[in-house]
């Protein structure tokens, strides 16, 4: 069989092209009941800008989730890093907003290799320690902030404008995430690196047989989870304006859930972060639809909750079908 | 304090705790009235602490006020997130001698000693309506962006806003109701629905200063920035680049430290056994004056004021 | 059934070899199998805590703080048991807290709006909760999907269905009788009457956990699922079970928390599952399965009780509780690393 | 052929590692020359997988020298010792299910192009080159799950080809191999032996130590006991320097009068895996399961025993049929299985011996539906002692026995179900001389009180000698029935693989 053969094989069959055209449907659905959905300006633009934040949020959890661990503190970190952002233009004025996004994505990285140092060196379960770091992280947010918050008219105007910014009508900070994604699919899917995490998420007693330097992955997995949510927080302070300390609770589901759907395997070794990222989107969008179609938005975590659970329902039904397949080719 | 009255109330004020406890932490609008509050209890010298839940639940509330009454605070400040729930807590805390006065949202009477109102909701709603009003030149579509659905205040004054539109203005249809909760993001995405809902939609009425300030700043760079109209209860502070980019020309509020003052006077008056909170009883309120209680232990601040371009910039909170 | 084990006679028959050995039952003394456990750590913590917390603490010594720290861990002291039990077996339930919010929620409707009388309101929420729980059980124990995938899409399902259910508002005006039960004293003291029902569930899922082939087999389960499975356990069946479990005295948490605060809202107890798996694993309970006792994790409970009750009597405010709680919950799994240093190796198998 | 003259490529002596209490090795010496293929032989638990695993850079060493081409070295990692030049294959395959078969082989080793990107083509045509090598047919692109263990192995042994080392480490490498796998592969050691490689080969068969190996090294208790060259000593002196005493006779099935029906089964069948199975066990007699790997002989026991499935046919014991896919129906009906793989089936490893031998009399154990460790205790310590388990007290977990010891349990466990019929696969699999006649008599010794055994193995000699009648499956069914008169090694192979090695020839053609 042809490389490309293969190639259009396997985009027909893959998670990704499912999960887009559920998205496609979703908003053919939604376009018919209202056609601003899409062809607005206003439409248009949400409909690309409403995900960005979590598509970078979801890349990074994809990746840790790829190494068999799972990071349940990014919901904190991004609170951190969107409130820093606020505190940074108040307290430095006419600081540059590069260098508040460099400091976001720093402090973040920093808060990731917390949790991957722990995990790593102490031997200790992601899930416990992660549930940890959120407790503290948030809690250090809350502690620092109090009931003070950051309102739009405490930052400056050229960053909040990026917030809304369109390169030919696509919003700056969908862009930002495209980057992202495409930065981590190449990293996964072509370097050794990339591959390793998958082998470590794939059989971590192996690994270390086989003497991959399973530490230093798993750290890294956390620093880049860590950064990327850095970034998804300064990325918040500028899509929302006002932060407070509740910032992005609850959103560490959001992203995993987002992997999951997309097909990352939950005990790591497969998926991809484009199947994460297009979860993302499809989350986000439902969550605008629905409105639309007149289901009131409060059942939207109902229908994510569905959601996750028929994906990896299908996920385990396609792969004892790959099984049956693998068994009867070996039988013959 | 001023007059003597103020005066031997300081004397006996000395020792007063006082606990205000807010409907959530991180809600700009409570650190202003508990401001106030703080200001009171320094001028008659008692000791000023605050608590609350993060998010704005009458669960969260309850643990705060079941340990105002285990450390026998003199008074509690509270303002319900729910007119019921907390009900329970409250009395058992008034049992244990904490003297209770709800703020800006009230429980059900019998479970507080006074309740310090705002404005009348009755002065609020018909406010908003003109304000609205005047801003759509009569006619149109406008749909109202609530905090918690369940809210007290909030609802009654949309009842009112609603009786107020069919009697007055048959032109002005109010299409939709959302809630978001107080919580801002929550409420810019709210915004961003409904404008994409209801496709000629005229103006967002928001009562409350989370919601508005949300609102006005998705449409202040949106393309809808100058169609649509945003009006309603927000602080200066919050609102005051609106007001400037012309986002918003008007809107209202009752001024929250003055609240928050007249409550914490409340509380003195009655931890000092000065009232008992009865109808009719009279008490100091420092610089605010002297103040009635009304019937079912209303205290009224006064009506709510309007802010435009010409005075926000005399007001700072 | 009979009442004296066959092995020894049997056993006769057979031997190999000439002479016979006698076995010591343990290897460590009894003050090693006592005192050098997880369990003993955080039972000492908690009484240091206890300690310092009535000698320093202003008003902790009070009447009111018993009955309000009781209040306040019932719920979180009720879900603990059967969660320890999931994550013996190497499973996990993220969505306690939400059952407790949809039996909240439901709770409200059947009393509140349909006008059912509280029992039977309560006995159609438990019975969603154990639908709930089997859904959980099902898809674990019979699809054979992981626990952790499966909870976290129906932690935000059932949370989604109770927020849609009601929205933001919330239902109050709950038969007084009940909301004052459930806030009720036993008799002239201060002790709340829902310890009652929860010293009742720790009894029953003590025998449960370690008195029962069932107990014994959930260990294994957690341990190696194809053993137990080859030794005639059975995997699915007590899986299956332990989720209900978890489900139905989720429900029940619920009930109670909703009468507690005679308000039925659908993001009650948000975030409650995370305290909940926190006391478990800080009561010693391994997250990989197999290891855990259930003395540790009312240990647990209590600790995490009654450093918020202290913190907040000295107006420590809730996020540096919660700060704690976090630092508690990731030294406790560092302890069994440290105690079994002390003890003797054991390979690290670590998957779930 | 070996060379004695060149520096040795692998020197280990006096090296000593201790986990714990446990002393998994007091003195391990080894020397392997290139151009040699060296047999490290011992009982279970002799220490040879430690000292590998020294060699790998997995553990490190107590105290000891360790030389590798000469130079005094101390990995502190795996990789460290793959760099330097050493590959192992363990004795337990260790893959990437999730990753295509070629990314199991170069992983952290792939070809990269510019700008570190990974070469795809490069490395599925250089698998492609060494499956060749192999003569095997594997689709490089599939991934490694659902490959059955033969071909898992045949992985792990491309994998250290590939790193073209200058020793390669083999432990037990053919423990799951079939017949025409294993002549595969040594073919292949032989290849690399004469290009000067060192090889070291760790099995406990015999007949393939001799056929393979040019030297022999013998541990015991974890000690050095002595080396010599293969053509120099014999199989029986072997087995007492690794013993250290004679070893009473292996096979010693004592005639046992047989009585009456106690399994029937009849026309089993699950689909893709066994068609249409019908035989009896009698009362005091062995029935042997012979086969290749891969047969389907573990998953007829399984299905009988109720922990798979089946689609068709019917199980009875003494006459009452037992309910499908209920090991629990099996126990109550009196039937007890020890599986083929200890540590993932027979056992809990990380649970106490005590609770492993209570576990499947537990309701038996309970009064009222109540459980103690003291009643286990009761019932565990008598059995341990009837079997001679070697362990300190019963509440040491099982984790760091050795695979004899293990086996031990396993059986004490199944015993103590007091059972009619015993299914016992692969009952020496990996398990030293010494303990294996233990079993064997064992095994005859329960014959000999009226137990029904059904006893799978892929050893012929111990299926010969130890069963009364021979059943050969091959590929699902039943290919033979044979009483242990009419039972020659001829009989069994010719039965077992008729049809597979025509399949082979088309295969390689
Ligand atoms: N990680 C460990 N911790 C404690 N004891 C161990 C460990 N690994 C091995 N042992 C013990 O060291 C001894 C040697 O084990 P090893 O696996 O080297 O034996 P072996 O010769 O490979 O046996 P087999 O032929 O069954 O593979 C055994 O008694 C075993 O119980
Ligand atoms: N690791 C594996 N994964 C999937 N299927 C397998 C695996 N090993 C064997 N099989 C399949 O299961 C069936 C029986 O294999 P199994 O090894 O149990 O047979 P066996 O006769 O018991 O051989 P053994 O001597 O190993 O016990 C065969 O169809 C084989 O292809
Ligand atoms: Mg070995
Ligand atoms: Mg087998």
């Amino acid at each position: 069989m042809s490389t490309a053969q293969r190639l259009i094989r396997n985009v027909l069959a893959s998670r990704e092209t499912a999960i887009v055209l559920v998205i496609l449907a979703v908003i053919a659905v939604a376009t018919s009941m209202n056609q601003s959905f899409l062809f607005s300006g206003q439409g248009w633009r949400d409909l690309l800008l409403t995900p960005s934040i979590l598509i970078v949020m979801a890349v990074g959890s994809a990746i840790v989730i790829i190494t068999r661990n799972v990071d349940l503190s990014v919901g904190s970190t991004l609170a951190i890093t969107a409130y820093l952002t606020g505190r940074l233009f108040i307290d430095i004025p006419g600081i540059p907003v590069v260098a508040v996004v460099l400091i976001g994505i720093l402090v973040g990285a920093g808060l990731g290799l917390i949790n991957g140092a722990l995990v790593a060196f102490g031997k200790v379960p992601a899930l416990v320690v992660t549930l940890g770091t959120m407790y503290i992280y948030r809690g250090a947010v809350l502690t620092w902030a109090g009931s003070d918050r950051i309102n739009a008219s405490d930052m400056p105007r050229e960053f909040l404008r990026l917030g809304t910014y369109q390169v030919a009508t696509i919003p700056l900070l969908t862009i930002v995430a495209v980057v992202v994604l495409l930065a981590a699919a190449y990293w996964l899917a072509s370097t050794r690196s990339g591959r390793e995490m998958y082998a470590i998420g794939s059989n971590p007693e192996a690994a270390t047989l086989y003497g991959l330097p399973t530490t230093k992955r798993v750290i890294t997995a956390f620093v880049v989870g860590g950064a990327l949510a850095g970034l998804a927080g300064v990325m918040y302070a500028a899509r929302y304006g006002t932060v407070s300390s509740g910032a992005g609770m609850g959103w560490e589901l959001q992203a995993i859930g987002a992997a999951v759907i997309g097909g990352i395997a939950i005990f790591g070794g497969s998926g991809t972060v484009w199947g994460a990222a297009f979860g993302a989107i499809l989350l986000m969008t439902i969550n605008r639809t629905l409105p639309i179609i007149g289901i009131p938005d409060f059942w939207q975590r109902a229908v994510v909750g569905a959601l996750i659970i028929g994906a990896i329902v299908l996920d385990r039904y396609l792969a004892a079908r790959q099984s049956r397949k693998l068994q009867e080719a070996r039988q013959r | 304090g001023d007059g003597g009255n103020g005066g031997d109330a300081g004397s006996d004020g000395e020792d007063l705790n006082i606990t205000f406890l807010p409907k959530n932490l991180g809600n700009p609008y409570f650190d202003t009235s508990n401001a106030g509050g703080a200001e009171a209890i320094e001028e008659f010298g008692g000791s000023y602490s605050e608590v609350g839940p993060q998010e704005a639940t009458p669960d969260g509330q309850v643990q705060y006020i079941n340990t105002a009454a285990q450390q026998g605070e003199d008074a509690l400040v509270i303002s319900a997130n729910d007119p019921s729930a907390i009900c329970d807590a409250l009395n058992e805390a008034r049992d244990v001698g904490v003297a209770v006065v709800t703020f800006d949202s009230d429980t059900s009477p019998d479970c507080r000693d006074l309740f310090i109102n705002q404005a009348s909701a009755e002065g609020i709603a018909s406010a908003q309506v003109e304000l609205v009003a005047e801003q759509i030149g009569g006619e149109g579509q406008i749909a109202i962006l609530s905090a918690a659905a369940n809210a007290t205040n909030q609802n009654h004054w949309i009842e009112l806003m609603e009786a107020e539109l069919e009697a007055n203005y048959p032109d002005i249809e109010l299409v939709d109701v959302v809630y978001g909760d107080d919580d801002d993001q929550r409420s810019f995405d709210q915004t961003a629905a409904l404008l994409q809902t209801h496709s000629d939609l005229d103006a967002i009425v928001s009562p409350t200063t989370v919601g508005i300030a949300a609102a006005a700043r998705y449409i202040s760079d949106s393309n809808y920035a100058g169609e649509v109209a945003v009006t309603g209860l927000g602080t200066p502070n919050q609102m005051r680049e609106y007001i400037e980019d012309g986002t918003v020309e008007a809107f209202a509020l009752w001024n929250p430290e003055d609240l928050g003052y007249l409550a914490a006077w409340a509380a003195h008056a009655l931890a000092t056994g000065e009232i008992e909170g009865n109808e009719g009883d009279t008490f100091e309120a420092g610089r605010l004056g002297e103040y009635t209680v009304g019937e079912d232990g209303e205290v009224l601040l006064g009506d709510p004021f309007v802010f435009t371009a010409e005075n926000i910039d005399d007001f700072d909170f | 059934m009979t009442t004296t084990t066959p092995a020894p006679a049997a056993a006769e028959s057979v031997q190999l070899g000439e002479r016979r050995r006698r076995y010591a039952n343990y290897h460590r003394p009894w003050w090693f199998r006592a005192f050098i456990t997880t369990e003993f750590l955080i039972i000492a913590l908690l009484a240091l805590v206890w300690l310092w917390a009535t000698v320093s603490v202003e008003n902790f010594s009070g009447p009111l703080t018993v009955r309000y720290l009781l209040l306040d861990i019932a719920p979180l002291m009720m879900i603990a048991l059967p969660m320890t039990l999931v994550i013996i077996t190497g499973q996990i339930d993220l969505s306690v807290a939400s059952i407790m919010g949809l039996s909240s929620v439901l709770v409200g409707i059947f009393h509140v709006e349909w006008g059912l009388s509280i029992p039977v309101a309560g006995a159609l929420a438990i019975l969603v909760g154990i639908l709930c729980g089997g859904l959980n059980g099902f898809l674990v124990a019979y699809v054979k999907l992981p626990s952790l995938a499966v909870t976290i899409g129906t932690m935000a399902l059932f949370r989604g269905i109770a927020v849609g259910l009601l929205g933001t508002t919330a239902l109050t005006d709950f038969d007084p009788e009940w909301t004052s039960l459930a806030t009720s004293s036993l008799g002239e003291s201060r002790v709340p009457a829902v310890v009652v029902p929860v010293v009742v569930l720790i009894a029953v899922f003590a025998v449960l956990l370690h008195f029962t082939p069932f107990g014994r087999g959930l260990y294994d389960i957690g341990h190696n699922e194809e053993a137990a499975r080859f030794s005639g356990v059975n995997v699915a069946r007590s899986q299956m079970t332990t989720f209900i479990l978890s489900g139905a005295v989720s429900a029940l948490a619920g009930i109670f928390y909703t009468l507690r605060f005679g308000n039925s809202r659908g993001d009650n107890a948000t975030g409650l599952e995370l305290e909940v798996i926190a006391a478990v694993l800080l009561g010693g309970v391994l997250i990989f399965g197999g290891r855990g006792a259930l003395h540790g994790v009312i240990a647990g409970v209590l600790l995490i009780g009654v450093i918020s009750s202290a913190l907040r009597l000295e107006g420590v405010t809730v996020n540096v509780i919660n700060i704690i709680i976090g630092v508690l919950l990731i030294a406790s799994v560092m302890a069994p690393q440290i105690v079994s240093g002390l003890q003797r190796w054991r390979p690290g198998k670590e998957k779930r | 052929m070996t060379n004695t003259e060149s520096t040795p490529v692998l020197e280990l002596s006096g090296v000593r590692k201790t986990f714990g209490s446990v002393t998994a090795l007091a003195d391990g010496s080894l020397t392997v020359h290139p151009g040699s293929i060296h047999a490290l032989v011992g009982e279970n638990g002799a220490g040879k997988s430690t000292l590998i695993k020294i060699v790998a850079g997995l553990h490190q060493r107590d105290a000891g020298t360790f030389r590798f081409r000469g130079q005094d070295v101390a990995f502190s990692s795996t990789a460290e010792a793959k760099n330097a030049g050493i590959a192992v294959i363990y004795q337990e395959p260790t893959l990437f299910p999730d990753l295509s078969v070629t990314e199991n082989i170069f992983m952290g080793r792939q070809p990269r192009s510019r700008a570190g990107r990974i070469d795809k083509q490069a490395m599925i045509a250089e698998a492609e080159r060494i499956f060749t090598r192999l003569g095997v047919d594997l689709d490089p692109r599939r991934p490694a799950q659902g490959l059955s263990i033969a071909d898992q192995q045949i992985i792990e042994i491309a994998k250290a080809i590939s790193l073209d080392a200058h020793l390669l480490i083999m432990d037990e490498p053919t423990a799951a191999l079939s017949g025409v796998e294993v002549e595969r592969l040594f073919a292949v050691a032989r290849s690399l032996r004469d290009e000067g490689r060192g090889i070291v080969f760790i099995s406990h068969r015999f007949d393939e130590i001799f056929d393979l190996c040019d030297t022999i090294t013998v541990m015991r208790d974890g000690a050095y006991v002595g080396t010599t060259p293969t053509h120099q000593t014999t199989n029986d002196e072997l087995v007492t320097m690794m013993v250290g005493r004679e070893v009473t006779e292996l096979y010693p099935k004592t005639p046992a009068e047989i009585g009456e029906t106690v399994l029937e089964v009849e026309g089993l069948t699950a689909a893709g895996v066994f068609s249409d199975v019908s035989f009896t066990v009698r009362a005091g007699e062995i029935v042997g399961l012979a086969g290749l790997v891969g047969a389907g002989r573990s998953e007829i026991a399984r299905a009988v025993f109720g922990v798979d499935p089946y689609d068709a046919g019917t199980v009875r014991m003494h006459g009452r049929s037992v309910g499908k896919h209920s090991p629990t129906a099996a126990i109550n009906a009196g039937m007890a299985l020890v599986p083929e793989d200890r540590r993932q089936q027979g056992l809990v490893v990380e649970s106490s011996v005590a609770r492993n031998i209570g576990a499947a009399i537990r309701s038996r154990l309970a009064r009222l539906g109540l459980i103690s460790a003291a009643s286990e205790n009761r019932a565990a310590g008598p059995w341990a002692s009837r079997l001679q388990v070697k362990t300190s007290a019963l509440s040491m977990n099982a984790a760091t026995m050795s695979g004899g010891n293990q086996q031990k349990v396993a059986i004490a466990k199944w015993l103590a179900t007091d059972p009619k019929l015993l299914i016992i696969d692969e009952p020496t699999r990996g398990i030293d001389v010494g303990t294996k006649s233990e079993v064997h008599r064992l095994l005859s010794q329960l014959a000999g009180e009226g137990m029904a055994i059904l006893m799978i193995s892929s050893e012929l000699p111990e299926v010969l000698g130890m069963a009364d009648r021979v059943l050969v499956i091959s590929e699902g069914r039943i290919s033979a029935e044979l009483s242990r008169e009419e039972a020659t090694a001829e009989k069994v192979m010719h039965a077992a693989t008729a049809r597979h090695e025509a399949i082979r020839e088309e295969a390689v053609a």
